[in-house]
């Protein structure tokens, strides 16, 4: 973890209304997929109004090159130019094996774009991406599959990777067919999106997702949690 | 009556449940800066976190539901007495009780703890005069005690910890409601720069009573924590702007 | 007892102070959506504006410190009369007085004036219960009367309203105190989105004791209406919103 | 007065750190100089924690062409392509007689822009300047001094016409050098600027001017005065 500066360098005005941000700051406060950086704005006493709480950016994926995207809409203030104080990278990002075959990955939100840059780590794998949201234009590699076509993939894939809003988790045995089971047949890991006010400073619990065994703070055990290690 | 009254070297220091259990050395928040570092609040029992919607941001400010967990007390001990006492600047435990009893229990207990300065001291939520008055006494002992109020309590609850003997208090921020995203309310605390003017009134009104009054709520800006001097606060808390990056500088404002 | 309770056709109204003296047909704000118009407070002598400065912006909403100029009660009977009589919603007479003996005559003089159909009383600042108990009992006369109290009143002084046989109160603005910007203190009433949370708090807590609680404070998007409604509110009175250009109609919120 | 959507075509970042706006409207909204009119955005809710109030635009002057300027600082959410409600124009402008020879403009905030839209309209007039500001380009015709050389000019001029911050009304008397005098030796007018959130539908009272009589309201008897109607 460090603090540095970055210097917004433009703001893409992305594919399903989103927006993500490019950043000149040091290559090492780029978080790894999964990851993430708080960030705030210095500016005058006007721009405060927005910036109540420091931002959590995640690594996103824009054609070619790497970007970073705010869980939340851009604070208003923000405008290429202004320059952010960057905390990070934070958390634990997705740890995938490098010798896997079959990679799966779904979301349960509107957003897939969080998931998209592990597809540049793995160019000899094969991937099916699950859905329900409007997709962007994806590399041939990617199979598109609605989400209800998940729960027959979990045979196939070595691994689920999932982008998973907490609020979403008590349906994920319905989602997957796994009434009957305890657990998910293949390896399965989930950026788990919340609100991370204290982004672990406070471990205020606003973050604390149920687990197995008591509870997790995703802000700083997650936001990437092993999916059968948590309680859903 | 409490033993003595706090002092602080400098007038600023953490809002309970800012920072977490104990100061970190590596953390983003330089605590030089501090007079004293508050610790999050601590209950008899472990508690775990509130179940449903945590968090809900608004205009100026955002709410917390967090339902305080926290390890309890034996379990804090346990995992930050060593910190304590390694502690740069003084430590002021927070602690959170329910009723009379158990609080001069916890109190009784903490005194056995090295390295703790004095007790900050949060009431249950919608408290009457007269459990407030109980409770106020509860905290008597041998650590200096602040008893830590909503910003918003009436004259009433006042003239309860007056009579009680209390001579420090501090101000936490107002109770509000907002509907989560699902259209469910949740009721928490309201925090934020919004949450300011409602603060720096409170200050105002309690500042004249013979009290000791820490002030706090709202404060994003170092021009905040010197008017809370200047309106009588003895010392000033500082919450969620910790969160956002630390107490802004002044900058001009524009005309 | 007053005589009878208000009724509205629609259950939306601009706050007391928002919309002038009487409604403006050539007005940008179009009243055909309210249920009733409720005039600017008017006092039984005109009244100037505050010294110094009157307005403070921050974080989620403003202070407004303006002395509540109105030409008095003869003044604005004189001047406004007959656009009450003309207008086409039911007019509501927001009344301000310091002692029960003026409000008693200024309540029996307003039942001479026609086109009225209600009143709202607003009270002193920190008001005691006993002077809330007399101002309240001196509303009662041939006009159904709305008691207007802040959001932040304290539980005696809801006690002392319900036992002066009140059946309607609508909740105003919390007070707050912002620096102006040579530093000099003022001490207002807030208003803006950032006080909505307190507003439905306010309205969570006095919607179960039997009274009819006209909401408001904060409300800036139609859905916060529907919420207020669904919090138990008879109805709910707009104020800030209408100078920002009216109620937004709400609009998909980002995920 | 009328209500009128409006777009923002460009933000201007001008002089002195005061920025102005260019917006597609229909003429007829475009406010005289001393009018104003009053304008918020339409937008989603994360707009709105910068939209309390309407924001008073008045007519500034940028090398050529007329745009707009808050009084102050434009909301961070306001952004080329922005859309905006405006009411207007609202209040009293500038009555300058066609006929005067001798014009003094002078202000004692640190903004002359809310004056220069009347440079265009007296092409034939002497003008002198009087200000402790920092001054754009001016046009040739018009000659600059501080502000000390203001009272000595008061025989000179046909009109002195300012922009005046009410908070400086009481320091006017001691500026002018009047301290034996009722009022001023010339025609007088002042554009008194001062917060105006209700714009006048309220009656609230934010923007009482005290005159000889009573008091006045900016947002709708002025903001533009006789001062030798006003008291100070
Ligand atoms: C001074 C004070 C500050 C607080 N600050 C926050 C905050 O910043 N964020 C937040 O989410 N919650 C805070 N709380 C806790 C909050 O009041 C509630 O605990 C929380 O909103 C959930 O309450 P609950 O009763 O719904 O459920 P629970 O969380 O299950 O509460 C259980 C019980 O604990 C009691 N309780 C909670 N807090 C305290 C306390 N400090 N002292 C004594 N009893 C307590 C409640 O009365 C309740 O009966 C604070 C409480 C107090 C008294
Ligand atoms: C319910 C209510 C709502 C108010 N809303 C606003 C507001 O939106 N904006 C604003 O600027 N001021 C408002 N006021 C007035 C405010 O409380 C003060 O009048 C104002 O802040 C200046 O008070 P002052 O005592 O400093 O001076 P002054 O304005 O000179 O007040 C003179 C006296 O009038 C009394 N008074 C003021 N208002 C009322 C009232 N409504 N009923 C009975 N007595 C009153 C005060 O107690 C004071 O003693 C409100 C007051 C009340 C009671
Ligand atoms: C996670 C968290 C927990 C808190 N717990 C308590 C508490 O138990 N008792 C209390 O009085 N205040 C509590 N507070 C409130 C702070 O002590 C302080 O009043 C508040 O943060 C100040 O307002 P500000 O954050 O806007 O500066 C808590 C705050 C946070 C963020
Ligand atoms: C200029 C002005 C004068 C007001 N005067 C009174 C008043 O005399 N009594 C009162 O109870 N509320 C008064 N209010 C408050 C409003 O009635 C209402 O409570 C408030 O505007 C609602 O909050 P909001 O503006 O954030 O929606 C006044 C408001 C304004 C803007
Ligand atoms: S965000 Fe506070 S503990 Fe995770
Ligand atoms: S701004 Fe309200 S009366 Fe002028």
């Amino acid at each position: 973890m460090q603090i540095a500066e970055g210097r917004i360098t433009e703001i893409i005005s992305g594919f399903n209304d989103k927006f993500a941000l490019r950043i000149d700051c040091s290559l090492e406060m780029i978080p790894a997929p999964g990851e993430y950086l708080l960030a705030y704005e210095i500016g005058d006493a006007a721009a405060i109004a927005d910036s109540v709480l420091a931002v959590p950016l995640f690594q996103v994926w824009d054609s070619s090159s790497a970007a970073l995207q705010p869980s939340y809409p851009i604070p208003s203030s923000w405008k290429p130019g202004s320059t952010l104080i960057l905390r990070g990278p934070l958390g634990h990002g997705f740890k995938i094996p490098g010798d896997i075959r079959h990679l799966a990955l779904a979301t349960l939100g509107q957003d897939i774009s969080r998931l998209l840059p592990l597809l540049n780590q793995f160019p000899n794998t094969d991937i099916a991406l699950f859905s329900n949201a409007m997709l962007p234009d994806l590399p041939l590699v990617v199979e598109a599959h609605p989400l209800s076509a998940l729960p027959d993939s979990l045979i196939w894939a070595d691994i689920l990777v999932m982008d998973l809003p907490m609020k979403d988790l008590p349906k994920l045995r319905q989602i997957l067919s796994l009434e009957h089971q305890e657990s998910i047949p293949c390896l399965a890991q989930a950026l788990i999106l919340t609100p991370m006010p204290c982004g672990s400073i406070a471990e205020c619990g606003v973050c604390a997702v149920p687990a197995r065994k008591g509870y997790k703070l995703a802000c700083k055990d997650g936001p990437v949690f092993d999916l059968n290690k948590l309680k859903w | 009556m409490p033993k003595s009254e706090l002092y602080f070297d400098k007038p600023l220091m953490n809002a309970a449940g800012t920072l977490g259990f104990a100061p970190d050395p590596k953390g983003p928040v330089d605590i030089a800066e501090f007079g004293a570092f508050v610790t999050h609040p601590i209950s008899r029992k472990p508690r775990k976190p509130a179940r449903g919607t945590r968090f809900v941001s608004y205009p100026g400010g955002f709410l917390l539901h967090t339902g305080l967990p926290n390890p309890g007390l034996s379990g804090a001990i346990r995992r930050y007495a060593e910190r304590w006492v390694r502690s740069p600047i003084p430590v002021i435990l927070h602690l959170l009780a329910q009723a009379p009893d158990e609080l001069a229990g916890m109190v009784e207990r903490v005194e056995l703890v090295e390295g703790i300065m004095g007790l900050e001291v949060g009431l249950p939520p919608d408290a009457a005069p007269n459990l407030v008055y109980q409770m106020a006494q509860a905290t008597f002992g041998e650590l200096p005690v602040i008893l830590r109020v909503n910003l918003d309590i009436s004259a009433d609850i006042v003239q309860a910890i007056i009579e009680a003997g209390v001579n420090s208090i501090s101000l936490g921020a107002p109770r509000g409601t907002l509907l989560d995203d699902n259209g469910v309310p949740v009721s928490g605390r309201l925090y934020g720069p919004g949450v300011y003017p409602l603060a720096l009134k409170a200050l105002e009104k309690f500042s004249g009573l013979g009290l000791s009054v820490i002030g706090g709520g709202g404060v994003y800006h170092t021009s905040e924590v010197d008017d809370m001097l200047k309106a009588g606060a003895s010392a000033v808390q500082v919450g969620a702007a910790l969160w956002a990056g630390g107490i802004f500088p002044n900058t001009e404002s524009a005309e």
